[in-house]
């Protein structure tokens, strides 16, 4: 199982703040790929990601109990 | 006292309680920032803002900016922390302090942990204008990630 | 609320007292220096301080600074507290607030602000140390007088 | 009458935070080489002068009533 926080932009077009979903690995790109088709949210493309709190890159695998993040570009401050 | 000296919170800041975390006998110098919510941005009117943050890891990537500025000013001590949640105009939505032994090393050192915050901290601004809403994206006007992810000299 | 937005205290500063002056709708940011005092300074151990100031005079010459401000950066609003008497360490000796629409010119006025200070407001500090006390002076390290007069560029 | 202001160093070095001096008018320079002789006090060349309550050259002219402060370099801040 992996779990999907989505914030900001990306939780309103989803419709909902988290996702559990049944992959034992995949890419970010490919988890990218497959939400922007599943959910049409196609501003995941400007998202950065997040595994366990840290940034991570396209080609990195999300195994089994990771909580992945996408994040919308940042504005604090 | 509050153990940490970065983190989020829901209420109102206050700027002696961030200060105080940074005040000791070495430091001559404070320089602190403090943003506000402002009513106009390019002739558009706030009304109010909501702040949204991954708080576990804001509070980790604002640790970072502590460890990033002893880094390149050893003698600095920094505390930073972000409200969330319902602001409204002339709320404080963020207080950097930073302690130095001279001057010139706090505000550098402050305004370093600005930019790095507007950078690379989840948290996310929704713009309440008098004529609609939306999430404000890419404060420092970067270019978008092509492959969805910030260079590596963004991120460490 | 005191009416002035420069003034020279006895008393405690509270940081937010200062900031409260320059806090309003059209800025988004407030850069804050905070002076406080320092322990060591080249090696010596100060025990506290004694601050004296010419206390009209340089309430009128922070006002300046306030002027001076305003006309390099018309959006910005300066307010400037420096506290007079004995001093402890760690104590506040000023509170510098300076607001603006946009980051970056609320950390260069503020700087600005500091610097004058130390060239214009006629302010003393007696050093208290282990081993004696001393007037200190020329804090920018610049040349003497030789006419006992700053030049026109110094003062205007 | 000339209110005179002395403060930190030069405070101490004449031992009295003022003084009244019975001129009707005198130049900067000349009141300064006047309590240098008066006062021993040297470090008055290290001075600046308040007419006032503003900074005055060593020409300027003081006049009866007037206020002059002398400013030792100052360390505000």
């Amino acid at each position: 199982m992996i779990h999907v926080l989505l914030f900001a932009q990306l939780q309103e077009a989803v419709g909902k703040d988290s996702l559990e979903l049944q992959f034992t690995s995949i890419t970010v790109s490919d988890l990218k790929q497959m939400l922007k088709e599943e959910y049409n949210v196609l501003s995941i493309d400007q998202a950065m990601t997040a595994i366990n709190e840290e940034y991570a890159q396209g080609d990195t695998v999300i195994r089994d109990g990771d909580t992945v993040a996408f994040i919308p570009p940042v504005s604090g401050g | 006292m509050r153990q940490s000296d970065f983190w989020i919170t829901k209420n109102t800041i206050s700027i002696e309680s961030v200060v105080e975390k940074v005040v000791r006998p070495k430091a001559g110098a404070i320089d602190t920032f403090i943003g506000t919510v402002r009513e106009f941005t390019k002739g558009k009117r706030t009304l109010f803002l909501e702040y949204q943050a991954y708080v576990p890891m804001a509070e980790k990537k604002l640790t970072q900016i502590g460890t990033e500025i002893k880094q390149q000013w050893p003698d600095a001590k920094t505390a930073i922390v972000h409200r969330i949640g319902h602001l409204d105009i002339t709320d404080i939505a963020v207080v950097i302090a930073v302690s130095t032994p001279h001057r010139a090393d706090a505000f550098e050192a402050c305004r370093y942990a600005i930019e790095r915050i507007k950078e690379i901290v989840p948290i996310w601004k929704k713009e309440h204008w008098e004529d609609g809403t939306m999430w404000i994206g890419d404060q420092k006007e970067q270019q978008t990630y092509p492959g969805g992810k910030p260079s590596e000299e963004d991120l460490t």
